[in-house]
């Protein structure tokens, strides 16, 4: 395939700006995941085993946010961060950080979601112990993301995939400038709708193998981890 | 963290009333209506056959199951307020994802920060001090049910229910556990403690509550209940006899 | 704020470091189609405009947001379509009888349907034949609801017939076997105009910048540069600033 | 907000095009989903139980398919489908069909890598005692899926929000043809590059009801029948 | 499935030999060298203090766990080909989260097609039939045990292992599965059984292992075992003392 072979001749050229807008990609999906991890972990957790009327609607809420489409996110983040909207003053539109934002935004409500299921799983074997220990609130979340780490890599991924892979919000907020805010999938984009496809298609590996290389050290430590404590 | 027990501070929780408490699941009525009074310090073993109720009723002591119908006071307190006294050790231990000594810091965080050494001292007490650094739930059933009672005594609680709580243990083991038991209700905590064990029941118990199909059948103490158990199932369950 | 024809034709990657050497402004291009072009700099998200929808843009102008318009460049529209042309719209005298020769024959037209200036421009030829191409909407006429690329895309693929300008035409690379069919009708004329933002309706505009690049454009060294594009040896773009 | 009202009006007036491509989107969304969740269950639980020496491997692999950017996948799919492809016979490029098609490809992955989370947190528990049932192969796969159907649950609800809420893929296989290939998120996408933006919005809180609603229909068929299990 | 047992077959699983079986776990050798061969049918009981290894053992015998070290033969199967001729109880029984019917259906599904109502025979033998369409995780600790136990009997296998059986059954049940086992074992079937209830050893053995530390410290028959021990470690054990 001379799509593959032009994409590995840029990476072994080691060509300034597909390695300018990897960096780009990779920067602001970690970001966003960081941000997101930071939010959601704790959100799902703690709503797998709190009890207040609502609980169910929320994960039902969260669950749903999972279909969000990007261009919606994209939008909303668009008209608030737009020069006109209530946070223009900040300037942050078509900047990296916007894209960050609006990628955060996306998917918070994945991680949330799947650490919440997961963390209900394992709740249904300590809910009692924990109960008896009088382990509540913070420490029990606390608890439970500790015990859950390496189930919780997998959704941790899962948003990792959705962020580094997303191109509808982040086109929206960033405007795919080049030099600026152009990360791979707004390049992939818009070598297709340049009609290059093999390009596109050479981006497109590029990426996965960035996707890939990320999954590998992610899991990588992960099995390193758990080794060393069941050696 | 309560401060330390002492025998001649009377006990918060005592006396312990149940009352007509009823449980259904499934359609069936687990529960059926159990009346108990207990009044005394020291142990009190609930004995029964399999699905008796024992467990559920340990689980509505402890606030882990809200009863359909029926009424729990211990001492002053409603279940709910008195939790932080009590102490349980499941029928089967569920340990945390983390080394043994971890699993003793995490139960009681203020006494690993203040005084480690006194989590060491309750390793050694129930002989795993040489474990604490191994992964809890590589420790054999035994292991696991002694590092649970453990957990259990560090709080030092008013009232310690045990599920069965050495089953899995071996001869010597039990002895050690019966002793540590023995000690911390001569401390002034009460124990009730589920046993299928005669032999045992006979070591420790000042008062036996026997049950049967979700209801107490007969409350007497200790010595009283196997020499001349008053009720015919009572009488069946110490022979060994099938009731079903 | 620019219209994605510009883009797709690589007019900017080339102007911009001249321009950029020449003034010392540095201009960040967001394509996106006029229509959302013109919105978004309503939002005052965005400094200059280059689209090309008169009107549209006139409208703008009038109702505060621009400073002013001027004409900055032209380049023209062309129908292309599958080499076999089973419509034979190569031997149409002029565009209406293109299109008409497309309905009657059956052949498939796709269409961005977006609304931008490409959009609009065909809908008003097709309202010059005096054809409704909505009675076919979904049958011969495909809506794509997409920038010129993806429009083009889609139609090379189905052996559609497209109105696309010929700058994204010339740069686009999936052709297949598509070609320009009909080209030349003075109807296909493609104005692309000028607009800053304007400062009292946005005040967080970059006026300074957005007046030395708008007028950049339309100077002479502006113009010639503009002219002196080139994609496989063919003028993309005709320089006519006023 | 006039976007809502617009939206809303929209459907009170029962607005054919609007239930047109209302219907489409789900229509498309499920098929994939279904298809995913048939090939990516037994997939992502065989993996969690098999061992091989490429078994880590390919669970990597899953995880980073997750980070399929939707273009890539739509137009590995263009090319298959198009007519000088070798699918290209087919005919599908342009329909509904390739919609599917590009939406399975990209969900597959995601219900398998996190099906593949949850049957192994499962497998560690009855590991011990199916070995020594001697319940291994289809057997297991298919004790497995059925034991952890309620976790599972989340696992294809990711799956049905990342199809709902896709546009990349769908975009460049169906073409967003009116009256043809025109979804939700594509129409979403089309009235954002019109300027549209409230409009856009409207229709992206429909889609979004959309999504709430089918959540609500499968949690509550869950909790149902979780209560009655163990009522 | 095998057909039914007799005890005129002899046992192909018989004899079963152990040579110098090693586990390392967490640094530490868990089994030391464990050297055991087993010649007689009926039931073997295996004892020793929490921590001996006895449950690796078996787990080793099983297949669940391949030694680091060492050779075992069953017969003359070496222990993945015997697999489907043993059947095991485990500490803790593992249930589906099914029925209590559907579990037994789950692991025997030709009985469950061909002859469903072996099924409701083997749910009355273990006093569960009243039970049969409950959710199999609800029920009691003691159920849930004898539950499993008739899960492992549905095979019948060749080698019976029980890990602490009825470490949580009341003495009625205990009583039955001792019957139950008693009987299997009659029927042909060779039992090892784990067990820290020296009542039950000597009701049920007809040979003791002993096991400390890792190691077999004693083979004997019964009767000898509980007058006569010949190790220091057994005499300890036996008298309840503590020896780790
Ligand atoms: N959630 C439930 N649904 C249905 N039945 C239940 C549920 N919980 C408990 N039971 C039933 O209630 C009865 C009493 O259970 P419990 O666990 O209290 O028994 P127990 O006296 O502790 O028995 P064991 O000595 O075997 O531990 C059992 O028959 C059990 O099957
Ligand atoms: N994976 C492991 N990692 C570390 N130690 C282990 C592991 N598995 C078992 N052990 C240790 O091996 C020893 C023997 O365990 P085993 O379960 O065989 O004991 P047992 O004789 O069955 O005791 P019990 O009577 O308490 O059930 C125990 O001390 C246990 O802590
Ligand atoms: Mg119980
Ligand atoms: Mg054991």
């Amino acid at each position: 395939m001379d799509a593959l072979s032009e994409a590995f001749r840029l990476i072994i050229t080691l060509d300034a700006d597909l390695f300018e807008i990897l960096l780009l990609s990779i920067r602001v999906s970690l970001i966003a995941l960081a941000i997101s991890a930071i939010i959601g972990l704790p959100l799902g957790s703690w709503l797998a085993i709190s009890k207040f009327p609502g609980r169910k609607f929320c994960i039902l809420l969260l669950n749903a946010l999972m279909g969000m489409p990007p261009v919606v996110v994209g939008l909303i983040v668009y008209l608030l961060l737009s020069r006109s909207g209530p946070l223009g003053w900040l300037g942050l539109l078509y900047t990296p950080s916007a894209m960050i934002i609006a990628q955060a935004v996306l998917i918070t409500p994945i991680i949330a979601a799947l650490s919440n299921q997961v963390i209900e799983n394992l709740h249904q074997e300590y809910r009692d112990t924990f109960y008896s220990m009088g382990i509540t609130g913070r420490r029990a979340v606390v608890a439970y993301l500790v015990d859950a780490r390496y189930a919780l890599t997998t959704c941790i991924l899962a948003g990792f995939g959705r962020a580094i892979a997303e191109v509808g919000a982040v086109i929206i907020v960033g405007g795919n400038i080049d030099h600026l805010t152009r990360v791979m999938t707004t390049a992939i984009a818009l070598e297709t709708s340049k009609g290059n496809l093999t390009l596109a298609l050479g981006l497109g590996a590029v990426l996965l193998s960035l996707s890939l290389l990320v999954n590998a050290l992610v899991i990588g430590v992960r099995e390193y981890a758990a080794k060393r404590q069941y050696a | 963290m309560n401060t330390l027990r002492n025998a001649n501070m009377p006990n918060p929780l005592l006396p312990i009333s149940i009352r007509d408490l009823r449980l259904t699941r499934s359609d069936r009525p687990v529960l059926g209506g159990v009346n108990l009074k207990i009044d005394d310090p020291g142990i009190t073993v609930i004995m029964g056959p399999n699905g008796a109720g024992k467990t559920l009723l340990l689980r509505c002591l402890h606030g882990l199951i809200t009863p359909d119908q029926g009424f729990i006071k211990l001492g002053s307190l409603a279940v709910a307020d008195s939790r932080d006294e009590q102490a349980m050790v499941f029928q089967h231990p569920v340990l945390l994802r983390r080394t043994v000594l971890q699993n003793l810091a995490f139960a009681a965080p203020e006494i690993a920060k203040t005084a480690p050494e006194r989590l060491i001292q309750a390793l050694e007490s129930v002989n795993l001090a040489n474990r604490a650094d191994q992964p809890a739930r590589m420790l054999s059933g035994g292991e696991q049910q002694r590092l649970s009672l453990a957990r259990a005594l560090l709080s030092e609680p008013a009232l310690l229910l045990l599920d069965e709580a050495t089953a899995n243990l071996d001869p010597a083991s039990v002895l050690l556990i019966e002793s540590l038991v023995k000690a911390q209700s001569l401390q002034g905590t009460k124990v009730i403690l589920v046993s299928h064990d005669q032999s045992q029941a006979r070591r420790l118990a000042d008062e036996i509550v026997f049950m049967s199909n979700g209801k107490v059948a007969e409350q007497s103490p200790a010595d009283q209940f196997f020499t001349t158990p008053q009720t015919p199932a009572a009488k069946a369950y110490l022979a060994g006899e099938i009731l079903f | 704020q620019s219209t994605t024809s510009t883009q797709n034709s690589g007019l900017y990657d080339y102007l911009l470091p001249i321009q950029e050497k020449d003034t010392g402004v540095e201009v960040h291009v967001v394509a996106v189609g006029t229509g959302q072009a013109i919105k978004n700099a309503m939002h005052c998200d965005g400094d200059v405009l280059l689209v090309h929808a008169k009107p549209a843009e006139e409208k703008f102008v009038t109702e505060g947001y621009g400073d002013y318009r001027r004409d900055l460049m032209y380049n023209d529209f062309v129908i292309i379509g599958p080499e076999t042309d089973p419509a034979n719209v190569g031997g149409a005298q002029n565009v209406i009888e293109a299109l008409e020769r497309i309905k009657q024959s059956g052949a498939k037209f796709a269409s961005r349907g977006d609304d931008s200036g490409t959009h609009k421009k065909e809908r008003s030829l097709w309202q010059a034949a005096g054809i409704d191409p909505d009675t076919g909407s979904g049958q011969w006429y495909l809506e794509t609801g997409s920038g010129m690329g993806a429009t083009l895309n889609t139609g090379v693929t189905l052996s559609a017939y497209v109105l696309t300008d010929r700058a994204t035409w010339i740069t686009f690379a999936n052709k297949q076997d598509a070609t320009i069919l009909y080209e030349g009708d003075a109807s296909l004329f493609n104005q692309y105009g000028i607009i800053p933002v304007n400062a009292d309706k946005c005040p967080s505009v970059n006026q300074e910048a957005a007046k030395t690049f708008a007028q950049w454009l339309v100077s002479e060294t502006g113009q010639a540069a503009i002219g002196a594009y080139q994609v496989d040896g063919k003028q993309l773009f005709f320089p006519n600033a006023n």
